[in-house]
């Protein structure tokens, strides 16, 4: 992107101000006030004029924040729905788009009228994303798209979504994809909702029948996928940040503790009573440590030398995730082989109103720690070759035509 | 004699039959179709368990209508029930509640309820647990108010075995003689029956409450010992179904490693997965030794049966929560979804894991038995 | 082998009585009897007449030495430094030797006058014996060997060496092996023991320079050197057997067991002992269960149907027990930071005087334990790919010449 | 303030120093020379420590002739001497003895001893275990005979960090009081100190026996309270070494790991190599972590620095002893020999581990301090 400037601390102060004066959180709701912003360059600062931003560094907008919540009671926050489109979706348009589809779609992603999703994994395709098999065919002006998609988020909720497919087989993996933007409404686009180990579906399948898109619709060249579904996925990395909670003793160990202490009084025996503190007193540790480990990555970028410890979090969150719900679902014993709230197949958020509930809940979501975002195998393999520098595995899959690749 | 873990002919071909025809009935479609009724097995299933297979009367003496076979049988179809996530009341009624008559209950009893068991036209479910969360017999505080035949209850038992379907409930109470075991009709006057939404949903369980309930005497003497060997039985039995849904889950992680390809390589072939899958193995193993072990010892009538089937019910519980979540694991992104099949295993893992008490109960009582 | 047929109880009972009434264990030295154990063909009653048997099948054996236990309370057992060469020197010199060398070596090697030792792996060459380095070269009638093998028990006791090395490095690795047997004195060998983390040596490194062999001791053919060893290595598998000991709480248990019940009382504080005799049931458990399943195995295999349980032990017994004196050494505490037996760098056995000792004598030993005799790694690989099915790692040493595959 | 765990440039320049020093003058080839020494240290490098690199001296003020550094700078030079498995009464008489005077003795015993702790010249050890294998304070007993300043000793105190060769004995003992600090010159009358055959030779420990011994006091009324903290920075210091060890034994396994080749691969590039050092890395951040924190907070005078220490405590002490057993089996064949390092780092992890209370011990009072 081009250079980014800082601005007077003042001076953009007096221009939230100014956004304020002509629509102000507290009268307006947050559809017209977002558009607002967008018009005043305050979506993303960090974006060049006239696309929602001013061309400034991306620190700035806290200033922005600051100053809105300084003056309203009401902040109208991204709307959750929408946050892939504005973290992820947004970032890759400015990059890739033509001129016209960047004005087309900027505004109404920040504005939150038109949702975005992210269809990159398939069935086939987990770890090795890279690997996917939907095809999009040329015609004319058009690509023909027929596949799957999986582990999409909002896809039920979305206007538009982020497409990698496959348009040339005959070259190796990575040289073969291309990345569109697809209208979710197009004729051939069915999306269902995948239910999970809970009942709920977070996540939705996206199946294509010969659906079209226009070449327009291309973002990058076509054979440029896999870079710019990388662009994607590193603003994605940006919007996740480090594991562990803030202060010391808090986010979900503050649960599990909760939960210990408020134990059914004689269900334990005195020895197991000691078996499943120190299983408690672990878990506490393994939160604590993840939380300081992050503090110090935090120190590490800060003072410009970053170290392994800010690769460990994923792979050790997961883990002590897993083990801390499995701790408390002893710690509830009995009472563990019930499950109020049920296993309606639904969609959206679980609500979760007690601790006993939640760990409930978060013993069997947690399953997916390990496997969501990465794997954990996959995880170790990162650490031990891009950080510890051991060789890769053998790869069979490098070089070779992707249509020549052994797939499942 | 000792253990000797031969199974003879017999033994293979009741396993064969067993398998075949739960590979029918209780395949997974068939399995999530009945896990989601409310009484939570397939009538027609239990009666040709019953009738054609004599699988429900395994364990009762031939002169009750029974098969009269012994533990080595139970240990085999107990293995292929948990193999087939088998929905039905088979470890409430066929084992718990027919041992619990066997070994406490009076001969007319005996009489009169062991045969409609073994013919499948009779629920009975044994209720022992009490709200408290406690899975030892002290733990037991209901009354038996009253002398002589009939006695009346007032209180809560809970986690009873398919206890809202059952026709007769077998309730543990405690009087002055100690524990004693008690019958319940289900037409009972101020029984109430509630099915608990379950964790794992392929095994029923319902809270049950008494006010003012009339209950008849069904033993004599105090019972605590005999209910020590009831519920060694049931765990016994329990580890063994345990074993055969750990077997599953290795071999359904086997398979989907040998055929799920990433990278161009079935992950199988990355140590990650494959040393994953061999630890899973070498623990089904182990379970294995210790759930037959206690079953030939109780084939054998052996006196350190008790304290084998807590070795069971402690190492099987571990084994099969952990081959379990490693086939989720292996399964990746699959195996957390709902129309996979791992996430069934898990549940009914963890359940039978917490059920009668978990691995460190039983490993503390063990340590009793060895005197560690 | 011939097929081996099976002699009538009495009359082998009668052979043994002859043997007895001309030399009488009570009466006669372990040399004497031995030797004359051979000439009846009672050494190994499976091998043919003339070289110490008499084509009998194996299990008889057990009937020579119930006659002779029954006849004297003096048993000539095989002399512990010979049980090498008497249990995989002999089956692989039978099978593989001249004639001249089988009448020269069997006789010796099962009175013992002669020790035996076994020479394949070397440090190149641990998991991956095959690809080991130590080259002979055909010069006239002999061959010219140079190199270093490793973990040789017995070598600086042995007259004689089975040996491995390479005479062909231009073809894949299993095929330019040959076999030799080795004169332990001749010159250019040089024995040296290897002290291990307890100080003791119960292995050796030998060293090649120049070492000349005659070209009558190759056993098997040029080239043929690995399917030798593996005779070789089929007869120590034999030797080995399955772990765990043949009583409920026996073997190494029972060991822990004392130190436990014997523990420092009110060094532990209550929940430390609660959660210290947790692990040591634990441990307790899987001996157990170890030796369970190994009469699961030998049951398996009576019926003829074996199944996963025998393969299982190797593993199962290494992480077993490594765990297991772990714990005896937190059982120990504070007293286990004293090592009252010392370092001294010594060869021959630790002589154990009391389950303290003990303890912190395994606790070093059992390292060693997940990786003599294949690695738990190995281990796993062979259960993933043998028994459960699982496809191997992909292989870059195989048809390539040996000195084209790299090495450390 | 809390802890940033910002490490400054002066800290960055310490551990260069350190570490650069420590690779010259205590390398594998010394530790192995020194380890087998009755003294147990190289006095020439013990000097060089003092006065070229004043880390003898580096908690204790300067006025009295010390560096007058704090926590942070002690972390880093633990870390550098775990890694270097350096062999010198640096814990015990520069950490133990040096923190035990400020924190409790009187003035004019700091002003005699500490200056010559920091120049190098006298070693200091404090007596505090005994026999009875408890690491609490409540597990001492021996008895301070005698009111006034002289008092006298009777009993027997163990596993005295270098109490072979100090010069001065600091005893930890009960009078009435309460807990108190007394001295005992090595020439004292009826004392006698033998050297314990260690598990770990690297660290040289004495058991010390009392008969009618005079001994000052050097402390004024109960220091049970003072005892706390000197011994809660014992062990966030000890787990700093500890911190280092582990670090070590990860980089010597990785090492090993890409330069072994089996099978015609560097024995790394499988999984089953790569998935193990990638374990190790994750525990040993957490390990870092855990140790930072405890002396970031020691450095800011919080209140919550005992807690520190002892999750800190409680956490590298596994941490270390898991690098050390997997580096080992990473090693194979070599790992378990004499001549290879790894068994000298795998018995200091063993004995740091159990010195000072093991991960249990510390986890059970972690759970006091946290309310668990």
């Amino acid at each position: 992107m081009a250079d980014l400037r800082e601005m007077n601390e003042a001076e953009l102060r007096g221009r939230v101000q100014k956004l304020l004066a002509e629509a102000h959180p507290e009268r307006t709701d947050s559809l017209t006030f977002r558009r607002k912003q967008y018009e005043h360059g305050l979506a993303w600062v960090h974006f060049p004029e006239g696309y929602g931003g001013l061309g400034l560094i991306p620190k700035q907008q806290l200033t922005v924040f600051d100053e809105i919540s300084k003056h309203s009671k009401v902040v109208h926050h991204d709307p959750p729905a929408a946050t892939i489109g504005i973290g992820m979706g947004a970032p890759t348009v400015l990059t890739y788009a033509s001129e016209e589809l960047k004005k087309r779609f900027l505004p109404k992603i920040f504005s939150g009228e038109e949702i975005w999703c992210q269809m990159f994994s398939e069935p086939g395709a987990g770890s090795d994303v890279a690997g996917l098999s939907t095809r999009a065919v040329r015609d004319g002006d058009e690509w023909v798209v027929n596949g799957q998609k999986v582990w999409t988020t909002v896809a039920h909720l979305s206007s538009w979504g982020m497409l990698i497919a496959r348009t040339n087989p005959d070259v190796p993996k990575h040289d073969g994809l291309s990345y569109f933007v697809l209208d979710m409404k197009a004729p051939g686009v069915e999306v269902r909702p995948l239910y999970q180990i809970t009942g709920e579906a977070e996540f939705n399948e996206v199946f294509f029948k010969d659906v079209r898109i226009p070449h327009s619709h291309m973002l990058g060249k076509e054979g440029q996928g896999w870079r710019v579904a990388i662009t994607t996925l590193m603003n994605e990395r940006v919007a996740i940040g480090g594991g562990g909670s803030k202060k010391k003793g808090g986010g979900a160990i503050a649960q599990l503790v909760k939960l210990w202490q408020s134990r059914k009084p004689g269900a334990l025996s005195p020895a197991q009573e000691v078996l499943l503190r120190d299983r408690v007193t672990r878990s506490w540790m393994d939160n604590e440590l993840l939380r300081i480990t992050t503090q110090r990555a935090r120190a590490g970028q800060k003072s410009g030398n970053p170290g392994p410890e800010g690769s460990v979090g994923k792979l050790a969150q997961a883990e002590i995730n897993k083990k801390m719900w499995e701790t408390a679902l002893d710690v509830l014993g009995a009472d563990g082989l019930a499950f109020e709230a049920g296993y309606a197949l639904r969609q959206g958020d679980f609500n979760v109103s007690t601790p006993e509930a939640l760990a409930k809940y978060q013993f069997l979501r947690s399953r997916a720690n390990s496997i969501e975002g990465g794997t954990s195998e996959i995880m170790k393999n990162i650490l031990g070759e891009r950080v510890l520098g051991l060789p890769g595995d053998p790869r069979i899959d490098k070089n070779v035509p992707w249509k020549d690749v052994p797939r499942s | 004699m000792p253990a000797d873990f031969v199974f003879t002919d017999e033994h293979q071909e009741l396993r064969a039959t067993v398998r075949a025809f739960l590979e029918k009935r209780s395949d997974e479609r068939a399995v999530r179709a009945t896990m989601t009724t409310e009484r939570g097995f397939d009538a027609e299933v239990w009666k040709q368990l019953a009738e054609e297979l004599g699988l429900v009367g395994l364990i009762i003496p031939e002169e009750h209508g029974g098969a009269g076979f012994g533990a080595v049988e139970l240990l085999v179809a107990m293995e292929e029930m948990g193999r087939a996530l088998l929905c039905a009341p088979f470890l409430g009624t066929a084992v718990f509640a027919a041992n619990a008559l066997l070994t406490c209950a009076d001969g007319v009893t005996q009489k009169e309820l062991l045969a409609r068991i073994a013919s499948g036209s009779l629920i009975a479910s044994v209720a022992h647990a009490e709200p408290n969360g406690r899975w030892d017999l002290a733990g037991i505080t209901l009354r038996a108010k009253g002398t002589g035949p009939n006695v009346t209850l007032d209180g809560e038992k809970t986690l009873v075995l398919d206890g809202h379907v059952a026709d007769v409930l077998l309730v543990v109470a405690r009087s002055d003689a100690g524990l004693e075991l008690l019958r319940v009709n289900a037409g009972a006057a101020g029984l109430t029956r509630a099915s608990i939404p379950a964790l794992d949903l392929t095994r029923k369980l319902a809270r049950v409450t008494f006010k003012n309930t009339p209950a008849t005497r069904i033993s004599s003497g105090d019972q605590t010992a005999n209910f020590e060997r009831v519920l060694a039985l049931v765990c016994a039995a329990l580890a063994a179904e345990q074993v055969g849904g750990a077997q599953k889950c290795l071999q359904l992680a086997t398979e989907y490693a040998k055929t799920r390809l990433q990278f161009g390589r079935p992950i199988g072939s990355y140590q990650g997965i494959k040393h994953k899958c061999a630890e899973m193995l070498v623990s089904v193993e182990m379970a294995k030794s210790a759930a037959y072990n206690a079953l030939f010892i109780a084939a054998a009538h052996e006196a350190d049966f008790v304290e084998a089937a807590a070795l069971a019910k402690a190492y099987c519980s571990e084994a099969y929560f952990h081959a379990a979540a490693d086939n989720i694991q292996i399964h990746g992104g699959m195996g957390f979804t709902w129309e996979a099949s791992p996430h069934l295993y898990f549940k009914r893992a963890k359940a039978s894991e917490l059920l009668f008490g978990d691995a460190a109960h039983h490993r503390e009582a063990l340590a009793k038995h060895v005197g560690l």
